[in-house]
C-alpha cells in the first residue's frame, strides 16, 4: 500500500514579509511591481522559465505579498540569464530583469542561495578580481570558482581550457589596468562601499542554506 | 466707481463643502470667515452641498433679505456649475452675471496634501473673487437662432442611427462619410455578441432606410474640409471625390462589373481587408448603400492609358452613368449642430513583431477573421487558411494592443466579447479546438457574462495568460509545421506550448489615425489616445467643449454597438434639443471699444481672429462688430491704450483679481 | 572611404582573453574599410552582467568610469561585446533617469578627479558597418563573394533588447549584411533567442540545453555558419558543441564564426588576419569559379 | 532652501485647455505645489503684459501663462500672439531687474493633466530655487506706470 503524505499548503499573514516588496520598489526598476497584471507574458517569454520553480510572474506575485523566504531561496533568480526578454514585453512596464537583479542581491546579502553554488561565488569572485585588476581574466576568475564550489569539475572542464590554450585564446596572466589607474579604480568602489554600507538594513530573515544544490542538481529538471 | 454704477456693493459669499470633497481638506469654517471680513461682504456662510436645492435657497433668501447684488460661491469648477449658480441668482432676482465661481475642489482640495496650503489657497481665490466680482455689471446675453440642418460625419452605426433618429424627428441631416458605402465596421461582421444576431440581418434595414429617408441627404467618398461659425450657425465645407459613377443615374444593376475587361477580380478589397479580390469597377460590398459601383482610377485601365475597350460604358448603354470625367468637388452647408461619429481603427499588429503578424500567413487579426467566417465574405463562410488548409487548432489572443505600456493602456471593451463570439464561430465552422488566451475576462453587460457561460461549455480552453509570442520552432515532431504559443498557464502554474494552425490576434481598438486633423477641424478636445473628449464623463457624456458639438460612437472610445446605438441616440436628442429651442444664448463676453479712449492705432485690427473689428476712417477709430466677436480678448490685451474692453474679463475686473490671489 | 573615421575602441575583458580572433578580424576588417579604432586608454571591465548582481551603483560607476574617460576623448565609442554594448547603454539610461544613482555615481567619480556627462555616443560596430560603410559600399569592397555558403545570423540578447536597437536599427537590417557578402542569408528564427550566457558555466545542463536548442535550430535551417555578433556568444555556441554532441546523439557541429571574420573572407582578407584558425570548429570553405560551392563544415577538434 | 519661502505664482490659465488640464488634474486627484493661483482668462491671447507687470509688483514671484498648443488655439492663434509677447515682455523684464525665468509660457491641453502637474511643481521649484522676487520701490513704480 503507498503511503499518502501530506504537504501543508496553507500560508499564515503572520509569516509574511511585506517590507521585502518595499525594498525591491526603492530600487531603480523595480517600482512599478505593484502594477503587475499577473499576465505571465514573462513567463512565457522567458527561455528559462521551463526549468523554474517558480516563474518570474510568481516572483513579483509573490514578492507584492510578502512571500520573502520562498522568493529569495528561489533557485530561479539564479537561472536568469539576464536575456531580458521579459523586461521588453511587460505589459506593465516592469523591468523583470532588474527584479531578479535586486533579489539576487537580496539573497548574497543575506547569505541565502544553495551551498556551494557557483553563482553568487563567481559574482563575489567577480567583484574581487576587478578590484584587483580593474579587468576580468576568465583562466583565473573559473580557476577561482571552480576550486570554491566543485574542485571535481576541474576535471572535466580541463579539455576546453587546453583547446582554448591552443590556439591561443586563453591568457594565464590577465590585462590589467595600468597602476595609478588600478588604484583609482579602487578607490571609486570604496567611495560606493562606504555611501552604501549604511544603507544596508539589519536582515529579519534567518540566514538559510537553502536545498543543497550542487550545479549538477538542476539535470532532473533539464530533461522536461 | 464701480460696475453697478453708484448702488453700493453688498457681496454674499458661500462655500460649499461638497460632502467631504472640500470640506475634507479646506477649512470652509476659517475660509468662510475670512471672507466676511473682505470689503463688501454683508453675508458669508458655508453649507454641505450649495448646488442642492437647499443651498441654492440660501442664497435667494440672503439676497432678499441682505439686499445682495453681488454673489460668490466657492465650490467647484465653473465648467461644472457656473450656470447652476447665474440661474440662482437670477432666480434671485439679480443679473446672472452679477455672480462669480471660485473653483476650490479640482484646483484646490483635490490636489493638495497639506490642509493649511489648502485654505490658504482657497482663501486668496476667495478674496480675488470678491475683488473682482465687485466690478462686475449687468450684462445680457446674446440670443442666435439655431439652424434646424444637422451635420453628421461618418456613418457607421452610431452616424446612421443617429440620423434616422434625426430624420425621422423632421430634421434635415447631412450624412457625410468618406468610404464609398455607409455601414461603418459593423457591416463587416457576420454574427455580433451576445446574442449572434446577424449583423447584416439587422444593419442592412437601417442602412436601406438611410437612403430612402428624404431627409438624409446622404455624401459618401466625402470628407468635411472646413469648418466655421458657431453653435447654432456652423459653415461646413465638403469635399467630395469622385466615385465616377453618376449617383443620380445609376441603377444598382452591376452589369458593368460583369463586363469590364477584367473577367476576375485582381485588386485587394478593402472591405474584406484583402482577403478577398476585386475588379477595378466594384461593389464595395453586396449590401452597400448606395447601391452603385465605383471605379478606382489606380487600376482601371481607362484611367492609365486611355485604351480601354470600356465594356462596362458600353453595357450601361443608356443609361449612361459612367463618368470619368467627374473631379473632387466642394459643396458648402449651413447646419447649427454637428455630431461627430466617426468611429475607431483597429491596431496594427506589426507594431509587436513577436506574434508574427505578416510574417506567418496564417496569423490573423481579428477583423480579418469576421470576414472569413461572414457567409457573404471572400470565402463565403468558409474558413480555410490562406495555405488552403483547415484548421485543427486555434489560438485567439486577447488584448493585442491594449492593457500594454508599450502600445495602448487602456482595455478596449468589445474584445474579450469578440474574442468569445469568435471562438464559438469557429469552433462551429471548424469543429476545431479553440483556445482564448487572456489576462482578465471582461464581460460586464446584459447578457454577457451568460454569453461566456454558453462558451465555456462549448469546450473551448481558456488560459488565463498572456500569450509571449508565435513561433514555428518546433521542439518536436507534434510541433512541425504548426505556429507555436508560449505561455505561462497562470492558474495551473506551468508554462505551456501550445500548436496551433491558425492564430486569432484580438486587436485593440484605437482611435482614427487623422483623429487629430479632425479633431483641429472642429476644435474638439482629444484625451492622451486620441479619443475625442466628452464635456464630462459621466453627466455631459455625449457633448463636447464647443457648444453643439456632440459625439456618437467609439470616436469617443471603445464601445460595443449597443452603446453606441444608445450615444448616438443621445447625441441626436441633445442636438434636437437645441434646435427645438430655436435659440441658444451665448456667453456675453464680447469686445468693445470706447471711442473716446481709441487712438487710432490700428493694432486690434490686425490682432481679430474674425474680422470683428475694422477701422472707420472718418471717425479715426477702430470699430468692433459684436456679432462677429467670439471673445477671445486678444484684441483687449493688445490695445495700448485700453479703448478694447471684454465683457466679463474687463481690465478692473482681472487686475482686481490678481491683486487678490496676491495675498 | 576617402577619409579616415576614428572611433574609441572599447575592447571589454574577453576581446583581449578568449576573444583574441574577434578582435583581430574586427581590427583586420576595419584597417580595411579605412575605419580607426583607438583603444579607450586606462578602460576598465564593464562589470558584465555579473557585477549587478552584488551591487547596483559599483556596477553602473564601473561602466560610468568608462563613458567619463571616453566623453574626453569625444569620438564615437565601439563596444564589440554585446555584454559591454548593453551594459554600457543602460548604465547611460539609468543615470539620466535616476537622480539618485547619478549623485551616488558623481561623487564616486568626482572622487578620481572624473566627470561623466551623459554625452557618449555608445554603438556596436555592425551598427557602425551598416552607417557608415552602408550596405552599398560593403558590396562594392567585396572580393570574394560568399557564394552559396549558407549563414544563420545569431544576435542573441543583448544586441536585441532595450538599450541597444535605440539606435533606431531592427535585426531584419542587420540581416542584410550578410547577402551584402554573396552569401545565403538562412532565416533563423532563434536569431535573438538567449543561448544561456554564462549557465554553461554554472548551471551547465540548462545552459548546454539552451545551447542545444540554438545548434539544432540552425542545423535544421540548413545553415553551414551561424554568425555572431558578439564575443561570449561566439564561444558559448562553438566551445560545448562536443558534449552536446554526446548527450543528445545528434550532430550538432557548426562553425561559429563572428561577425568580422566572415566580413573580412568576403573582402579577401588572409585567413591569418581573420585568426580564422582560432576558431575552435573551423570554417571549410572554399571559394569556387561557378556553382553552387558548399561549406564543409568540420567535425570538432 | 531659501528659509521656508513660500512662492506666489499667478497663473493665467486659459478656459479651454491649461485650465481644463488643471480640472483634470482634480478629478484625477493629483497632488502638486499650492504656489499657482489660477486666474482664468477666455484665451491666453487676452494676458496683456501689463497684467503680467501688475502681478509682479503686487507680489507676485513668478507668473505662469498656460495656453493651448501651437495649432490648437480655441480662437486660432490667440496663443501664438501670447508666445510673440511674452517674448518680447521678458527682455523687459531684465530691465526692471526681474529674472526672465520668473514668467513662463506653456503649452499644456485639456488632457494633459500630468504635464501640468509637472509644470507647476517645477515652475514653483524653479522659483523657490530664484528667492523671493524684490522690486526697488522706484522700479515698482515704474512697473505700475509701464
Ligand atoms: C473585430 C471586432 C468585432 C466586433 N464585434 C462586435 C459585436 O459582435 N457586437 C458588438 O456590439 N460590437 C462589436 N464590435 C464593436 C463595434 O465594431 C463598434 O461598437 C461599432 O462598430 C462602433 O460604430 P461606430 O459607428 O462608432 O464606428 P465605425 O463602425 O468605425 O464607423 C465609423 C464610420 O465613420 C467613417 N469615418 C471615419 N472618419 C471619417 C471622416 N473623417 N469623415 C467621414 N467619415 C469618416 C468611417 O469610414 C466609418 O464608416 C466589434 C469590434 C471589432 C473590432
Ligand atoms: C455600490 C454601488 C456603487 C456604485 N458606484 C458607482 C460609481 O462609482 N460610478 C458609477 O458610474 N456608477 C456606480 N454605480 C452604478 C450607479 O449606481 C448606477 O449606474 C446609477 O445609479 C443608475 O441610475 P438610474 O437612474 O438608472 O437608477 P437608480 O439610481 O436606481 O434610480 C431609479 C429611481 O427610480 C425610482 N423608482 C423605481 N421604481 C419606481 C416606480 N415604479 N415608480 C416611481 N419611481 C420608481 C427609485 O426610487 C429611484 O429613485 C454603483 C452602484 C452600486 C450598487
Ligand atoms: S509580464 Fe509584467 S505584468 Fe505580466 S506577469 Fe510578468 S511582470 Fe507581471
Ligand atoms: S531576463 Fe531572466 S527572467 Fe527575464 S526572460 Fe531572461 S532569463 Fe527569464
Ligand atoms: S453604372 Fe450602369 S451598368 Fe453599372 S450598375 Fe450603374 S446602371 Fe448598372
Ligand atoms: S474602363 Fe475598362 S478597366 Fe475601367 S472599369 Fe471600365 S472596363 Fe474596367
Ligand atoms: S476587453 Fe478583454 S481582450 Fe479587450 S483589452 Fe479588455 S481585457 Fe483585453
Ligand atoms: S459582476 Fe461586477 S464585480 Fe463581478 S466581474 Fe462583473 S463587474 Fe466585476
Ligand atoms: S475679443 Fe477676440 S474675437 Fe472679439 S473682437 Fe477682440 S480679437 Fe476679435
Ligand atoms: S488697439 Fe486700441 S487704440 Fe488702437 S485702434 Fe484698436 S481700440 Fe483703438
Amino acid at each position: 500500500m503507498s503511503r499518502v503524505s501530506f504537504v501543508r499548503k496553507v500560508k499564515y499573514e503572520k509569516e509574511l514579509q511585506r517590507d521585502v516588496a518595499a525594498e525591491v520598489i526603492a530600487t531603480p526598476g523595480g517600482e512599478k511591481i505593484l502594477s503587475c497584471l499577473q499576465c505571465g507574458t514573462c513567463g512565457g517569454a522567458c527561455p528559462l522559465s521551463v526549468y523554474m520553480d517558480h516563474t518570474p510572474r510568481r516572483l513579483i506575485g509573490m514578492l507584492r505579498e510578502g512571500f520573502k523566504q520562498e522568493v529569495v531561496e528561489s533557485f530561479a533568480i539564479w537561472l536568469c540569464a539576464s536575456c531580458y526578454e521579459c523586461t521588453v514585453l511587460c505589459p506593465a512596464g516592469i523591468k523583470v530583469t532588474d527584479v531578479m537583479y535586486a533579489l539576487k542581491r537580496i539573497a548574497i546579502h543575506e547569505g541565502i542561495y544553495p551551498r556551494r553554488f557557483p553563482i553568487p561565488v563567481l559574482a563575489k569572485e567577480f567583484m574581487e578580481m576587478l578590484k584587483g585588476t580593474g579587468r576580468n581574466n576568465e583562466f583565473w576568475l573559473v580557476l577561482r570558482v571552480l576550486l570554491k564550489t566543485a574542485p571535481m569539475k576541474l576535471l572535466t572542464s580541463w579539455p576546453l581550457g587546453l583547446r582554448l590554450w591552443r590556439r591561443g585564446r586563453m591568457c594565464l596572466i590577465g590585462s590589467r589596468i595600468p597602476k595609478p589607474a588600478g588604484a583609482d579604480l579602487r578607490r571609486m568602489l570604496e567611495v560606493l562601499e562606504h555611501g552604501n554600507a549604511s544603507d544596508v538594513k539589519p536582515s529579519n530573515v534567518t540566514p538559510s542554506q537553502g536545498p543543497d544544490l550542487l550545479p549538477g542538481g538542476a539535470v532532473s529538471r533539464v530533461n522536461a | 466707481m464701480n460696475g453697478n454704477g453708484n448702488k453700493s456693493v453688498k457681496i454674499g459669499v458661500y462655500v460649499c463643502h461638497c460632502g467631504t470633497n472640500i470640506a475634507g481638506k479646506v477649512d470652509v469654517k476659517a475660509l468662510a470667515e475670512s471672507a466676511a471680513g473682505l470689503p463688501g461682504v454683508v453675508v458669508s456662510r458655508e453649507y454641505k452641498y450649495m448646488c442642492s436645492d437647499p443651498g441654492q435657497d440660501l442664497i435667494v433668501k440672503d439676497t432678499k433679505q441682505f439686499g445682495l447684488n453681488r454673489i460668490v460661491v466657492a465650490s467647484c469648477s465653473p465648467h461644472l456649475h457656473e450656470l447652476t449658480f447665474r440661474k440662482t441668482t437670477a432666480n434671485a432676482g439679480e443679473n446672472p452675471y452679477l455672480f462669480h465661481l471660485v473653483n476650490i475642489r479640482e484646483h484646490v482640495s483635490w490636489v493638495s496634501d497639506d490642509p493649511a496650503a489648502a485654505t490658504e489657497k482657497a482663501k486668496a481665490l476667495v478674496k480675488a473673487a470678491v475683488a473682482r466680482v465687485f466690478w462686475h455689471q449687468e450684462l445680457q446675453p446674446r440670443r442666435v437662432p439655431v439652424n434646424p440642418s444637422v451635420l453628421i460625419v461618418g456613418g457607421g452605426i452610431a452616424g446612421i442611427h443617429a440620423a434616422l433618429t434625426l430624420a425621422s424627428a423632421g430634421k434635415p441631416v447631412y450624412l457625410v462619410e468618406r468610404k464609398p458605402s455607409i455601414g461603418g465596421h459593423m457591416a463587416q461582421f457576420d454574427k455580433t455578441f451576445p446574442t449572434l444576431d446577424c449583423a447584416a440581418c439587422i444593419l442592412t434595414p437601417k442602412m436601406t432606410s438611410v437612403k430612402q429617408q428624404p431627409n438624409i441627404h446622404l455624401m459618401t467618398l466625402a470628407e468635411v474640409s472646413e469648418v466655421s461659425g458657431f453653435v447654432g450657425n456652423f459653415k461646413v465645407k465638403v469635399k467630395r471625390y469622385p466615385r465616377y459613377i453618376d449617383e443620380a443615374k445609376c441603377v444598382g444593376c452591376g452589369e458593368c462589373i460583369e463586363m469590364c475587361v477584367y473577367k476576375e477580380g485582381k485588386y485587394p478589397n478593402d472591405f474584406d481587408l484583402g482577403l478577398g479580390k476585386r475588379k477595378p469597377i466594384y461593389m464595395p460590398f453586396p449590401q452597400a448603400v448606395p447601391p452603385v459601383p465605383l471605379i478606382d482610377p489606380a487600376t482601371c485601365i481607362e484611367f492609365k492609358s486611355h485604351k480601354c475597350p470600356k465594356g462596362c460604358v458600353e453595357v450601361c448603354g443608356d443609361r449612361d452613368a459612367i463618368d470619368f470625367s467627374q473631379t473632387v468637388k466642394e459643396v458648402e452647408l449651413e447646419v447649427g449642430t454637428i455630431i461627430m461619429a466617426t468611429g475607431f481603427k483597429t491596431f496594427e499588429p506589426r507594431r509587436l513583431p513577436q506574434y508574427g503578424y505578416g510574417k506567418f500567413p496564417n496569423v490573423y487579426t481579428s477583423l480579418e477573421v469576421e470576414r472569413l467566417v461572414n457567409a457573404s465574405g471572400p470565402t463565403l463562410g468558409q474558413v480555410v487558411l490562406r495555405d488552403g488548409r483547415r484548421p485543427e487548432a486555434i489560438g485567439i489572443l486577447h488584448c493585442i494592443g491594449s492593457r500594454d505600456e508599450n502600445t495602448n493602456r487602456y482595455c478596449s471593451r468589445v474584445c474579450c466579447m469578440y474574442s468569445l463570439k469568435l471562438a464559438h464561430l469557429l469552433k462551429e465552422k471548424t469543429g476545431a479546438h479553440v483556445y482564448n488566451f487572456y489576462i482578465d475576462m471582461r464581460t460586464p453587460g446584459k447578457g454577457f457574462e451568460e454569453f461566456y457561460k454558453r462558451v465555456l461549455e462549448d469546450g473551448v480552453s481558456f488560459i488565463r495568460g498572456k500569450v509571449a509570442g508565435v513561433t514555428t520552432w518546433a521542439q518536436s515532431p507534434a510541433e512541425e509545421g504548426k505556429l507555436i504559443l508560449r505561455v505561462e498557464d497562470t492558474l495551473l502554474g506551468v508554462v505551456r506550448r501550445i500548436p496551433v494552425d491558425m492564430v486569432v490576434l484580438s486587436v485593440a481598438m484605437e482611435a482614427q489615425a487623422d483623429a487629430e486633423n479632425v479633431r483641429r477641424l472642429f476644435n474638439l478636445g482629444c484625451s492622451a489616445e486620441g479619443w475625442f473628449l466628452e464635456r464630462h464623463p459621466k453627466l455631459a457624456p455625449v457633448d463636447t467643449f464647443t457648444d453643439g458639438i456632440f459625439l456618437a460612437g467609439c470616436c469617443q472610445g471603445p464601445k460595443d454597438i449597443p452603446d453606441t446605438v444608445a450615444q448616438a441616440g443621445a447625441a441626436a436628442a441633445q442636438s434636437m434639443s437645441l434646435i427645438d429651442k430655436g435659440y441658444v444664448e451665448m456667453e456675453p463676453n464680447t469686445a468693445w471699444i470706447e471711442e473716446e479712449l481709441c487712438s487710432g492705432c490700428h493694432v486690434c485690427v490686425a490682432m481679430c481672429p474674425y474680422t470683428a473689428i475694422h477701422f472707420d476712417a472718418d471717425k479715426k477709430v477702430a470699430v468692433l462688430n459684436e456679432a462677429l466677436c467670439k471673445g477671445c480678448g486678444t484684441c483687449v490685451a493688445a490695445c495700448p491704450s485700453g479703448a478694447a474692453q471684454q465683457n466679463l474679463f474687463r481690465d478692473e475686473q482681472l487686475f482686481a483679481e490678481v491683486e487678490g490671489v496676491l495675498v | 572611404m576617402a577619409s579616415t573615421r576614428a572611433y574609441t575602441y572599447f575592447p571589454g575583458c574577453c576581446m583581449h582573453g578568449f576573444a583574441r580572433h574577434c578582435q583581430d578580424s574586427l581590427y583586420a576588417v576595419f584597417e580595411d574599410l579605412g575605419l580607426e579604432l583607438r583603444v579607450l586608454p586606462e578602460w576598465n571591465c564593464c562589470g558584465a552582467t555579473t557585477y549587478m548582481s552584488v551591487d547596483e551603483h559599483q556596477a553602473f560607476a564601473l561602466a560610468a568610469r568608462n563613458l567619463a574617460l571616453a566623453e574626453q576623448i569625444g569620438l564615437e565609442i565601439l563596444a564589440p561585446c554585446t555584454a559591454c554594448f548593453m551594459i554600457l547603454k543602460k548604465a547611460q539610461d539609468y543615470l539620466a533617469r535616476y537622480p539618485e544613482i547619478r549623485a551616488k555615481v558623481d561623487r564616486a567619480l568626482s572622487a578620481i578627479g572624473l566627470r561623466y556627462q551623459g554625452t557618449a555616443r555608445i554603438y556596436h560596430p555592425l551598427e557602425i558597418l551598416l552607417r557608415d560603410v552602408g550596405l552599398k559600399g560593403l558590396k562594392a569592397r567585396v572580393k570574394q563573394p560568399l557564394r552559396g555558403l549558407n549563414v544563420a545570423p545569431y544576435y542573441g540578447c543583448l544586441i536585441a533588447r532595450p538599450y541597444a536597437l535605440s539606435n533606431g536599427v531592427t535585426l531584419e537590417a542587420f540581416d542584410q549584411f550578410i547577402p551584402a557578402l554573396g552569401a545565403n542569408l538562412v532565416d533563423f528564427e532563434l536569431k535573438a533567442h538567449c543561448c544561456g550566457g554564462s549557465l554553461t558555466g554554472t548551471i551547465e545542463d540548462v545552459g548546454r540545453r539552451l545551447v542545444y536548442i540554438l545548434l539544432r535550430q540552425a542545423k535544421r535551417a540548413k545553415a553551414d555558419v551561424m554568425v555572431t555578433v558578439c564575443p561570449l556568444c561566439q564561444l558559448n555556441l562553438e566551445a560545448h558543441q562536443g558534449k552536446i554532441q554526446r548527450q543528445y546523439g545528434e550532430d550538432v557541429t557548426i562553425p561559429i564564426p563572428y561577425f568580422t571574420q566572415l566580413i573580412g573572407m568576403a573582402l579577401g582578407l588572409s585567413d591569418k588576419s581573420l585568426a580564422l584558425e582560432k576558431l575552435l570548429v573551423p570554417i571549410r570553405w572554399q571559394p569556387v569559379e561557378k556553382g553552387a560551392a558548399a561549406a564543409q563544415p568540420a567535425t570538432a577538434a | 532652501m531659501s528659509d521656508g519661502f513660500n512662492p506666489l505664482i499667478v497663473g493665467f490659465f486659459c478656459n479651454w485647455c491649461t485650465y481644463l488640464a488643471a480640472d483634470l488634474a482634480g478629478t484625477s486627484r493629483m497632488k502638486y505645489a499650492p504656489n499657482v493661483r489660477v486666474v482664468r482668462t477666455m484665451c491666453s491671447g487676452r494676458v496683456d503684459p501689463q497684467m503680467i507687470l501688475w502681478a509682479f509688483s503686487h507680489g507676485a514671484d513668478g507668473v505662469l501663462i498656460g495656453g493651448c498648443h501651437p495649432g490648437d488655439c480655441h480662437y486660432q492663434e490667440g496663443n501664438y500672439k501670447a508666445l510673440r509677447r511674452t517674448a518680447l515682455l521678458r527682455k523687459m523684464l531684465t530691465q526692471f531687474g526681474i529674472e526672465p525665468e520668473r514668467l513662463r509660457l506653456e503649452w499644456i491641453s485639456a488632457s494633459e493633466a500630468e504635464r501640468l502637474r509637472d509644470v507647476v511643481n517645477e515652475f514653483s521649484e524653479q522659483i523657490r530655487g530664484l528667492g523671493p522676487l524684490h522690486l526697488r520701490p522706484d522700479v515698482r513704480e515704474e512697473v505700475v506706470a509701464a
